[in-house]
């Protein structure tokens, strides 16, 4: 009984269903409409140059506000606490647990499974932007480097905050509303003010990787001290990597009761 | 309600998108107990939804209680019927008494009423003690209990029950049936059981519906479905029954082994079942049961859904 | 005394064919939300912006105590006070929160649980089952916006000492809440329908409620149009606001009535949703 | 033959819910009944043996090793749980699918083979491309016996197998499970249903209050209980003269005849001696006997004595 094969039975399955899911087409919808913005600015811009702000500049707003401080935590928190909650809520742990595969095994194919639906979902919309708008830079490699920086600050996100809330939904049930509290309550309040608070979210380091801190623009007024790209991207991969390790492990000694009375 | 008729239907018709459930059925059901038998999928819960106004057959017409089923007579329909769901089902959030009384007011009890009446079906249906509880916490088979105590609440006219006794425990499920039995005895109401379970329909119905691939094959008094087959017997024996069938067969006797390790013995016309226990003292072998084989509802459901399919 | 006869004993009253069943519906409705964990703090987290302005009333009349002087400075006029108090960012958004705590699942639960299967075997149809749902959102969500904002009228009274207040004022602290909470009960209930999973229903609530209003401020920004603004749930109560305390001056160069017709159009889009869910689920 | 499962002062609390107390036993290769009233801890102890829970004292072993989390020995085990939960996006045939590929099947084909043969046994081959919410409850349950029986185990746990699956089915799932066990495998069945477990065995194991009650042969077990006499009932043309004769027997404790249904109810304690008497006794007289049963020497009874006390 190879590890290999039922892994990647895991991992392909699940990565399907999550994928063909209604709930994910509908935030599939949500990763698109920024997209269609820029289409509209873009548009506008070739037809009345030098009157709106350019494509360039509304790129990485759109990235900071809709994807980084919005849609990726969401997805995780979703994602993230159903590759378990699912399973009990849906009492169809037991499939899984009663066959030759080891309990981590089956927590992280599916993980992993789930981690490729976020990225499909969020790399659609956030590619498709770049390309829209830096249409007319696409020769230089410089706007490929930056395309490449945004994908890896997103992958990060999604591996940080999808290890904090599958950890969290390993050991406990109802772990939405303290996600949410998390995400919209702490990380949200703590951005404005400067000091060291910051360095205890997620969305600090992330942003500290994003090619360049944005002005001091009209919405919201960032405190933002950005710590070394080398130590977020380092914060950020260990914080992923213990968080999956420590859910495996919960998943592995933890039983989980499905019986009708719980 | 004239002449007692509750239930007249008249060619219905019902399809889901690719599956014909419901065939050209007509049925008229007086006051009593009635089984809807039939194999998954035969279009009994189908029929159960019709009844109730969920389902709105596409061709045919019928009533219930004198009122014509659609979507029109439906409000006059429900508000008399106790209807048991075959799946799990309950309203999250409260305690049993809450739920019965909440279920009993939406049928048209007044609030008061209502919350008296639940306690009497909650003791009725054996969920005295735990009526307090939150209904989340429930067991399967307390679930089922109080599946029945919801249909009850509000002393309906027609009672359907969809598997009353699924998931109950043998002492559970003796219960049910003799609250079923205690029910239709009282004759208040006429009620309507679909159940996989043969033993469940001929302990407390007095006539049978078979239903195969949405058509009604049968449907007769139970008793008139097990009658006893002459001169033909089920046997169990102990000790060493090679012998013994060897003289059987010489007797001219046809004897072929049974499902529950038993036997099954045709005696020819001539001899009676003394024969049976000479054989067996000749060749030191005890009877321990002897029984005239009948046919019993189950073998008249496998008779009826076999022809069907060719099975 | 003869012995009570064992066994099922049938009821003798009448069944009356009652027209109001949506009442036992909004009466258990009201009674499992009370219940439910963690319901006194939300409560609590709702209130607070009105104990913040009861304060604010108070001082105002006592401009000797350098209370709260920076909110006293804008509540020149009563109108000014309930603009602000009805339309203030936070109060928006623990009502937000409550539907998501309490709203998200009035629906969703009984999906997921099976309990349309009960509610429909009863002769009940499907105005009185959403008319049910909505008449107990309608109870928290008033009780939240109406009580207050009536309360503070009776305060504002009693610490300035005079009966005096505008009519036209009054009606619009009458109105304001129940527009405001139409929407918010509709705009929940619909989401609560689409699906089972309650746990998704709370987030798309709150994704959609910071969505619209970033996209609104996007749109605004890059087109320089404020009709954009439409967009943003937020900013279409604060404009609705404006239209209805003080005389139609909007925040933004757009006409506020604009935002009330979509509020308003929202309210029946959802509602029809809904009221069309429910009809595939029933059956 | 070894045991192929031990289990030694085996006990289960959720919380201070009781689930299963001092559990000492071994089973053998057969058809076994699990049998036991609601909230017995019959569950309890499926899913204690399978691995999908701890033991909070004592140890359960298959094939000589400790079950949870022990993922190398489910290869051999099959178990079909009572929930009827399903995944909802998934088809029949994707679901058995999956469970195929999970149990390393060389290959996607080999896979799809395992599938189809599972599919067939339980007779839902036609059905195998609708999705599983499109399913009746007795079809789903169908489902999930073949999701235990995909890999063909040699260990199947069975916590209600047969609820809500029709007649027809019925016969042909308590067939297979027979034709299982002369294939050498171990079957725990766990029912309610006291007629299906007589059909498939007369091997049981009576679980109350969490305890192991009894464990071996139905009539040995009815025999063990002797506080409780035994009865025999006999239908016959001529009840009174067939009374009289037995009454005189002295290990015949009573007699109760009932004119109406021309039956004879006797109690005694030493069945045997009696059934041998009988026999003898109807084949010199003419005494035409149309039914011989032992009302209580089935489920039932033992059940309703277990539950009584």
């Amino acid at each position: 009984m190879n590890e290999k094969k039922t892994a990647w039975a895991l991992l392909t399955t699940f990565f399907r269903f999550g994928w063909k899911n209604k709930r994910s087409r509908i935030f599939l919808l949500f990763s698109l409409i920024p997209v269609l913005l820029l289409l509209l600015v873009k548009i506008m811009q070739t037809a009345r140059p030098a009157s709106f702000t350019s494509a360039a500049d509304l790129f990485s707003n759109i990235m900071l506000i809709f994807y980084f401080q919005l849609l990726i935590p969401v997805l995780a928190l979703f994602f993230g606490s159903s590759v378990i909650n699912d399973e009990i809520d849906n009492k169809t742990l037991v499939y899984l647990t009663v066959r030759p595969v080891p309990r981590w095994l089956v927590f992280t194919g599916k993980y992993v499974a789930y981690l490729l639906v976020m990225g499909l979902i969020t790399f659609l919309g956030l590619v498709l932007s770049f390309l829209i708008a830096n249409f007319d830079l696409l020769a230089s490699a410089e706007s490929w480097r930056q395309l490449l920086t945004y994908l890896a600050a997103a992958l990060l996100a999604i591996t940080a905050y999808s290890g904090l809330f599958a950890l969290l939904a390993s050991f406990m049930r109802k772990s939405i509303l303290i996600g949410l509290f998390f995400v919209f309550g702490w990380e949200s309040i703590v951005q404005y003010f400067p000091g060291t608070t910051q360095k205890f979210t997620i969305i600090h380091f992330v942003k500290s990787l994003l090619p360049y801190a944005p002005q001091k623009s009209g919405f919201l007024i960032f405190q933002l001290e950005p710590s070394p790209v080398f130590s977020s991207v380092l914060v950020l991969m260990l914080f992923s990597l213990i968080t999956l390790i420590a859910a495996a492990i919960v998943f592995q000694k933890k039983e989980y009761i499905l019986s009708d009375s719980n | 309600m004239q002449n007692g008729t509750i239930v007249n239907l008249e060619n219905i018709r019902f399809s889901y998108p690719n599956v014909q459930a419901i065939d050209d059925v007509s049925l008229t059901m007086e006051n009593g107990i009635f089984g809807l038998l039939g194999p998954n999928g035969a279009g009994k819960t189908t029929l159960i939804k019709i009844l109730l106004g969920f389902l709105a057959p596409q061709s045919g017409r019928g009533e219930v209680f004198g009122l014509t089923i659609g979507h029109q007579g439906h409000k006059g329909i429900r508000r008399h019927i106790g209807y048991m769901p075959e799946s799990d089902c309950l309203i999250p959030g409260m305690d049993a008494v809450a739920l019965t009384a909440y279920l009993g007011e939406l049928s048209g009890m007044p609030h008061q009423e209502a919350i008296k009446r639940a306690h009497d079906v909650l003791y009725y249906v054996g969920l005295g003690e735990a009526r307090y509880r939150q209904v989340e916490t429930y067991s399967a088979g307390m679930k089922q209990r109080l599946k029945l105590a919801q249909a009850l609440v509000h002393d309906p006219r027609l009672l359907l029950l969809d598997e009353p006794t699924s998931g109950m425990d043998p002492s559970g499920r003796k219960e049910i049936l003799e609250l079923i039995r205690d029910i239709s005895a009282k004759g208040r109401m006429s009620i309507i059981i679909s159940t996989h379970l043969l033993a469940d329909i001929e302990y407390t119905c007095q006539h049978v519906i078979i239903m195969n691939q949405g058509r009604i094959i049968t449907r007769a008094p139970i008793v008139s479905l097990s009658h006893e087959r002459f001169n033909s017997f089920e046997v169990k024996l102990k000790g060493d029954a090679a012998e013994f069938l060897k003289q059987l067969r010489t007797k001219k006797c046809q004897v072929e082994e049974g499902e529950k390790n038993d036997f099954h013995i045709l005696l020819p016309a001539i001899e009676s079942s003394k024969l049976i226990f000479a054989i067996a003292t000749r060749t030191g072998v005890q009877i321990r049961q002897l029984k005239k084989s009948q046919t019993t509802l189950e073998d008249a459901f496998l008779k009826a859904i076999g022809e069907a399919d060719g099975d | 005394m003869a012995i009570r006869e064992k066994g099922y004993t049938g009821w003798e009253g009448e069944l009356k064919p009652s027209s109001q069943l949506w009442l036992p519906i909004f009466f258990s409705g009201i009674k499992t939300i009370f219940k439910k964990k963690y319901a006194k703090l939300i409560f609590g987290g709702v209130t607070f912006p009105f104990l913040i302005f009861l304060i604010a009333v108070y001082v105002r009349t006592k401009p000797e105590l350098r209370l709260l002087s920076g909110l006293v400075r804008q509540l020149a006029t009563d109108a000014s006070l309930f603009n602000l108090f009805f339309t203030n960012g936070f109060l928006i958004f623990m009502l937000f929160i409550f539907c998501i705590f309490a709203g998200a699942e009035l629906i969703a639960a009984d999906l997921r649980f099976n309990a349309l299967a009960l509610y429909f075997s009863r002769p009940l149809d499907r105005l009185d089952y959403i008319g049910g749902k909505f008449s107990i959102l309608l109870f928290y969500l008033l009780l939240f916006t109406l009580v207050p904002g009536l309360l503070l009228v009776a305060f504002k009274m009693i610490f300035s000492g005079s009966l005096s207040f505008s009519p036209l004022l009054l009606l619009a602290i009458l109105v304001y809440p129940f527009i405001l909470s139409m929407f918010l009960a509709s705009f929940t209930l619909m989401l609560s329908s689409l699906t089972a999973n309650a746990k998704f229903t709370r987030i798309i609530i709150l994704l959609l409620y910071i969505f619209m209003d970033a996209l609104a401020q996007m749109l605004r920004t890059v087109f320089k149009s404020d009709y954009f603004n439409l967009f943003s749930i937020q900013r279409n109560i604060t404009q609705v606001g404006n239209l209805l305390f003080n005389k139609g001056q909007s925040a933004w160069n757009f006409p506020s009535w604009l935002s009330l017709l979509t509020i308003l159009g929202l309210t029946l889009v959802f509602s029809a949703v809904l009221f069309l869910r429910i009809r595939r689920a029933e059956g | 033959m070894s045991a192929v499962i031990q289990a030694e002062k085996l006990c289960k609390w959720y919380g201070n819910i009781l689930g299963v107390s001092d559990i000492n036993l071994e089973i053998q290769p057969g058809i076994k009944g699990l049998l036991g009233p609601n909230g017995a801890g019959k569950s309890t102890f499926l899913k204690l043996a399978a691995g999908q829970l701890k033991p909070s004292i004592g140890w359960v072993r298959i094939f000589g090793e400790k079950t949870f989390a022990n993922h190398r020995i489910y290869s051999r085990i099959g178990f079909c749980p009572e929930h009827d939960s399903f995944y909802p996006d998934m088809t029949g045939w994707q679901f058995i699918f999956f469970m195929a590929r999970l149990h390393g099947a060389a290959s996607p084909r080999r896979a799809g083979e395992m599938t189809e043969k599972a599919l067939a046994t339980v007779g839902l081959t036609d059905k195998k491309d609708f999705l599983i919410k499109t399913y009746s409850f007795g079809m789903r349950q169908r489902l999930r016996l073949s999701s235990s029986l995909v890999h063909e185990p040699e260990l199947l746990f069975l916590d209600e197998p047969l609820r809500g699956i029709d007649p027809l089915w019925r016969i042909k799932i308590i067939r297979l499970i027979k034709e299982y066990e002369k294939a050498g495998k171990t079957i725990i069945v766990s029912s309610h249903v006291l007629s299906e477990i007589e059909a498939m065995t007369s091997d049981i194991i009576l679980i109350h209050q969490g305890r192991v009650f009894a464990q071996g042969n139905i009539h040995y077990i009815r025999g063990l209980i002797d506080a409780h006499p035994h009865q025999i009932s006999i239908r016959s043309n001529r009840p009174r003269q067939l009374a009289e004769k037995l009454v005189r027997l002295e290990n015949v404790l009573s007699v109760e005849l009932d004119e109406a249904t021309a039956t004879l109810i006797i109690k005694t304690n030493q069945r045997d001696q009696l059934f041998d008497f009988l026999t003898r006794f109807l084949a010199e007289n003419d005494i035409e006997v149309d039914e011989i049963t032992s009302p209580d020497d089935n489920l039932q009874a033992v059940f309703d004595y277990l539950i009584g006390r």
